[in-house]
């Protein structure tokens, strides 16, 4: 077995707090694309990392603040695509131009850098692949050949597409009902465009990152995926966030996705173990968990 | 954070320790310090309360560990944390170098547990003293919670008090899901604490509508936030009525100087900043500097002037 | 409210008594149900559990009676009310004439007073059953709320089963501030309790930072609403875990009709709706629709299947 | 002494519960008036009345209704006038045009009608000056003389002046700085217009309230206050907003300023009573207290 991809970097810069104002607001079919006037966050942003807005305003009875991946951070902008899926993030796809939101930003560790000369695979799953877009310009800009795949449930559920086309030589997209692109899941591009990769990132599901981390791994290909777990501080003091993530030391700890994450290499996830406490966890022996 | 220019004197005390600021964080809500470096001046801030420390690593439960909850959340992390030696390796070192306080945190299982962790805090620089968390909920333990019975929280105070530095203050932290908080309270302060932390979550539960199972990993959690502060004043107003003497470190959902402050009349010296700093990062010095206008818009000298000032 | 035409069976008991819907009022939020006749179909409801009476009018405590709170309310009325001869001519009358089923709700400061009350109540017409209040933390009296001590609660609940109408279900009214409900669960039923109603309010505490002190003429009062629904599912979930066999009538915080399903799923076979009237006076028909079509959804046929069904 | 004012009537019409559209919204000095596209509110709705908010929107963690008195309702829309004092109150006073608000009304008993031919005196101390502006027209058309005092601590917050200049004989005005009328408070305008009085109306706050009711008693004139007691439901289910009143028996009991007030009889309001517990309220011996 090859050694294990290096953990994503700190961040360059620590994260900001401040109250931004939206200045545009785009229905992108089923998601809301919201441009935030954030310069201090914008000019700290690397492609990887998150922001966390405070939702509900000032009666608010939500307390935590919703995660979002950033999908590109330019001239003092930052945009991010929002899918409205409980009250917190209906919230924020209700947000209009002139608006105000809080948000603490940039979070979390971004993507590291691919191995020199090596062509990247971005695969990114519903909404997830906006947050590849920052990505995709930034290797681009890199002379890095980039191909990327887009996979949803359905066509009003991918994202990001015409950005990637842009940027990306070749791209793919596939949805599960087949309403636009391949019928079938990301997978199926994947395995046609992994021979040529020389790394991969991938945003998603948590399915799809791990079917994508797999493919790459048995490959020998590093693989980078930005993982979404339920969150409650965004900032790495609540722990609510753990993964089994295995370390440097090939030892397995409870990481936090916030700040040792979001980014993690795939081959580092022990995806099976989500939402279980194995024995092999450092740690786990005292919470009674005892060697099989 | 910014010092505002007010004239109110906001020093305090933890038990003997004096500390320039009476807002603090809570233990378990802001890790080492560390984290909140972009946000806050920890130096500024009255201590870091760190999480609860145990003799050993603790993984902390399985996921998922927490549920949002009408103006509060519920959790059961299971005191994920490095364990002791992790503690005096690298935070402790960390918060020290910093000149940052450290309220240190400890937890266990037995009362030897307790006592062994107040030894080895002892002289420690940076740690300004002891909160002894007699009550956390989401302990995997047989048996009771120990901040349920008075004799068996009192044990662990003692032993603590015996084990401790003398320089340190030890302060229990008790439990409101208790039939008779004011018996525990008495009960420990007989037992040698120098002040009382109060309040640590109320246990609750909450039901995935999807899966139709609790949707914590642990079943039931803890419940924090401002929708308990109503439960967390009422203990410190108790505790206060009964143990006028006794000092009091408050906390359950404080979010604004406004809330701090009914603590501070209700009778607290000193308040922590808990779930409110995931809300808001620089919440803890946010608090402390509306506190100290608040004080000074209602004609306070000092926050000692305002201590108990509601049971007037 | 309009009869859903969903096919999922809603009927239920308390106790012996059949009623068509799991939905009811909670005491002491819907007065005696005259007030939601514009909002509701009375009729169709599962029953108004009516405000808690006792043997003599009671004028109730001075105001200010209420502080909202985060996601909840702290209510000190102080039972107000016209005593159970009051209840008796005018009341009870009232919704016996138009065929609304009354739970009501007795409450007194001595054993002798609950008898008399169920006593009273008699082969009343429309009297469904009775609610034992015996953790109402508003009644003034000297020592300790009755539900605080299973043997109290067992006292009172072994004379009202003794002097009431044996065709009448008597529930006892549950504190969850005890260190162990399930012991005053316990007790109560082996007392010979039909059922339990949980949870009775939290004891809670506001401070006005511009008078700076208590709001409340009483000083404490009871915290209810979405804020306290997770201590309140705990409970249930608690009490249904220990107790399989002991209907439950679930409430506190109880908003929706995912919320009442959490009930349901916790181990309530019905519920009541509080505090949520006062947001939305037609919130008792409300949920029964949303619980309906929610357990419709998830492939239910009837209530009686989901019961307690997160247990398994 | 004569006998008590007769208590007013219950409203016409029982409330409806209804999310109603704002069509309408105008800074008015220190206070907003909304209107409200709310028909069947309108139509039921009579003088002295009120409505009941739902406040803070879908994620709101307030939540008690917000009161807000009914100032006119005519034509299907219903006007109000916010003042922003918490939270709640500042939510609404937020409300734009095309927003949609969860309101109950008409709540509460209406002014009773005036002794036939009497000439009326409306008093409004701030906001409450609003709750009067239906009522003088309904006066008005019913034939009576309509005078009105509006005081106010300062000019920004008196309230409806133009209204009600409009329909009254004779309009006064009182501030407490002076800055606009005259200085001092309403009771020196009543003072002078109370001797041609046959009924009196008051809408403010509660020591205006009870110097109004006081000064008309004094002279045997009836009057009625339309109080603002703290309020959890305001249907009359939670008992929360009593006041000492005095009954049609001469008895005294803790009632409910939302559906047996909020207009009470003026002479009937114990207002040195207000927040204590007399001996003599019914059920009091109940409580523990006993005759002095
Ligand atoms: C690093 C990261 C990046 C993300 N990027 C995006 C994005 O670009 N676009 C987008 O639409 N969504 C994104 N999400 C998911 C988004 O955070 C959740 O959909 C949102 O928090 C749900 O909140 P809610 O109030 O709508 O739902 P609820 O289910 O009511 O939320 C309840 C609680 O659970 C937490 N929670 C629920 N689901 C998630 C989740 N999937 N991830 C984290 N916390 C969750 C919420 O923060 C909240 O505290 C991202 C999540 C993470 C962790
Ligand atoms: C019959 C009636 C008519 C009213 N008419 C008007 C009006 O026309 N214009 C206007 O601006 N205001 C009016 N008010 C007052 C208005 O209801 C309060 O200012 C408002 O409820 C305060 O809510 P908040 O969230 O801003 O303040 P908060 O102080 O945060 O409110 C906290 C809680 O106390 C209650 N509360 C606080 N103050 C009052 C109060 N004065 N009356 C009733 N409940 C209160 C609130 O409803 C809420 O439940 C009226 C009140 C009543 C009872
Ligand atoms: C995520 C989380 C973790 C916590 N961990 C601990 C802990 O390790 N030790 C402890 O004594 N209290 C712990 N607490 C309780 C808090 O310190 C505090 O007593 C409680 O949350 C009430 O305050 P709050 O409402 O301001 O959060 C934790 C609370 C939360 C929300
Ligand atoms: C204003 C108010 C008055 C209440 N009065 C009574 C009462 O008389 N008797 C009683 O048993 N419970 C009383 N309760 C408690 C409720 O019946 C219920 O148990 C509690 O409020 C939790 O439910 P909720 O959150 O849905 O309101 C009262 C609650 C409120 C808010
Ligand atoms: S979200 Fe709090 S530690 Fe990661
Ligand atoms: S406001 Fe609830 S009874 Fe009047």
């Amino acid at each position: 077995m090859s050694p294990l991809t290096a953990p994503a970097p700190r961040a360059a810069h620590p994260p900001v707090q401040r109250t931004v104002e939206v200045v545009g607001r785009r229905a992108v079919d089923a998601y809301v694309e919201l441009t935030l006037s954030a310069p201090e966050i914008a000019e700290r942003a690397q492609p990887g990392q998150f922001v966390a807005f405070a939702v509900g305003g000032e009666t608010s009875a939500l307390l935590l603040r919703r995660s979002i991946a950033i999908s590109t951070a330019d001239d003092g902008l930052v945009t991010v695509v929002v899918s409205a899926a409980g009250p917190g993030s209906a919230w924020l796809t209700e947000r209009q131009p002139g608006d105000t939101v809080d948000v603490v930003g940039p979070l979390g560790r971004p993507f590291p850098d691919p191995p020199p000369g090596a062509r990247a695979l971005l695969v990114g799953g519903g909404y997830g692949a906006a947050a590849l877009v920052g990505l995709a310009a930034r290797l681009r800009d890199a002379g890095h050949e980039v191909d990327a795949v887009a996979g949803a449930a359905g066509a009003d559920r991918l994202c990001s597409v015409q950005e990637l086309t842009g940027i990306a030589a070749r791209v793919a997209v596939t949805t599960d009902d087949g309403s636009s692109g391949r019928r079938g899941l990301v997978t199926l591009a994947v395995d046609e465009l992994l021979p040529d990769a020389g790394v991969v990132y991938a945003c998603g599901p948590m399915p799809m990152l791990r079917a994508v981390a797999d493919a790459a791994t048995a490959r020998s290909i590093p693989s980078y995926v930005a993982v979404e777990e339920s969150m409650a501080c965004g900032i790495g003091v609540c722990m609510t966030c753990v993964l089994p993530i295995v370390g440097e030391d090939g030892r397995t700890r409870f990481s936090r996705s916030c700040t040792e994450g979001p980014v993690f290499g795939g081959d580092r996830v022990r995806f099976d173990d989500v939402g279980s406490l194995p024995w092999d966890v450092v740690g786990a022996d005292a919470m009674g968990v005892v060697a099989p | 954070m910014t010092a505002l220019d007010t004239a109110v004197d906001m020093r305090t005390t933890l038990g003997s320790a004096p500390i320039p600021s009476p807002v603090l964080t809570a233990s378990g809500c802001s890790a080492f310090g560390g984290e909140l470096e972009p946000f806050v001046d920890l130096t500024a801030i009255g201590a870091v309360v760190t999480k609860s420390v145990q003799l050993r690593p603790r993984s902390g439960r399985a996921t998922p560990r927490m549920a949002e909850t009408p103006s509060g959340m519920l959790n059961s992390i299971g005191l994920q944390g490095p364990g002791i030696d992790g503690l005096l390796a690298e935070e402790l070192p960390w918060l020290a170098e910093r000149g940052v306080r450290a309220f240190v945190s400890i937890a266990g299982t037995r009362v030897e547990d307790f006592a062994e962790l107040a030894e080895r805090l002892r002289g420690v620089p940076g740690v300004l003293g002891l909160e002894v968390n007699i009550s956390c909920p989401n302990v995997e333990s047989r048996g009771e919670v120990f901040a349920c019975d008075p004799v068996a929280a009192s044990d662990v105070v003692s032993a603590v008090r015996a084990a401790a530095d003398p320089a340190h203050p030890v302060y229990a932290k008790l439990s409101p899901d208790v039939t008779d908080i004011v018996s525990v309270a008495r009960a420990v302060s007989e037992a040698g604490a120098d002040g009382l932390s109060m309040i640590n979550t109320l246990l609750g539960l909450v039901i995935d509508p999807d899966t139709m199972r609790p949707v914590l990993g642990g079943v039931t959690g803890g419940l924090s936030g401002p929708a308990i502060r109503p439960v967390a004043l009422r203990c410190v107003w108790q505790v206060h009525q009964a143990l006028p003497e006794v000092p009091i470190l408050g906390m359950g959902g404080i979010r604004t100087g406004l809330d701090a402050l009914q603590f501070v009349l209700a009778g607290a010296s000193a308040v922590s900043v808990g779930t409110a700093v995931f809300n808001d990062p620089s919440a803890v010095a946010r608090v402390h500097d509306e506190l100290a206008v608040a004080l000074g818009e209602r004609g306070f000298a000092s926050l000692a002037e305002a201590v108990g000032y509601a049971h007037r």
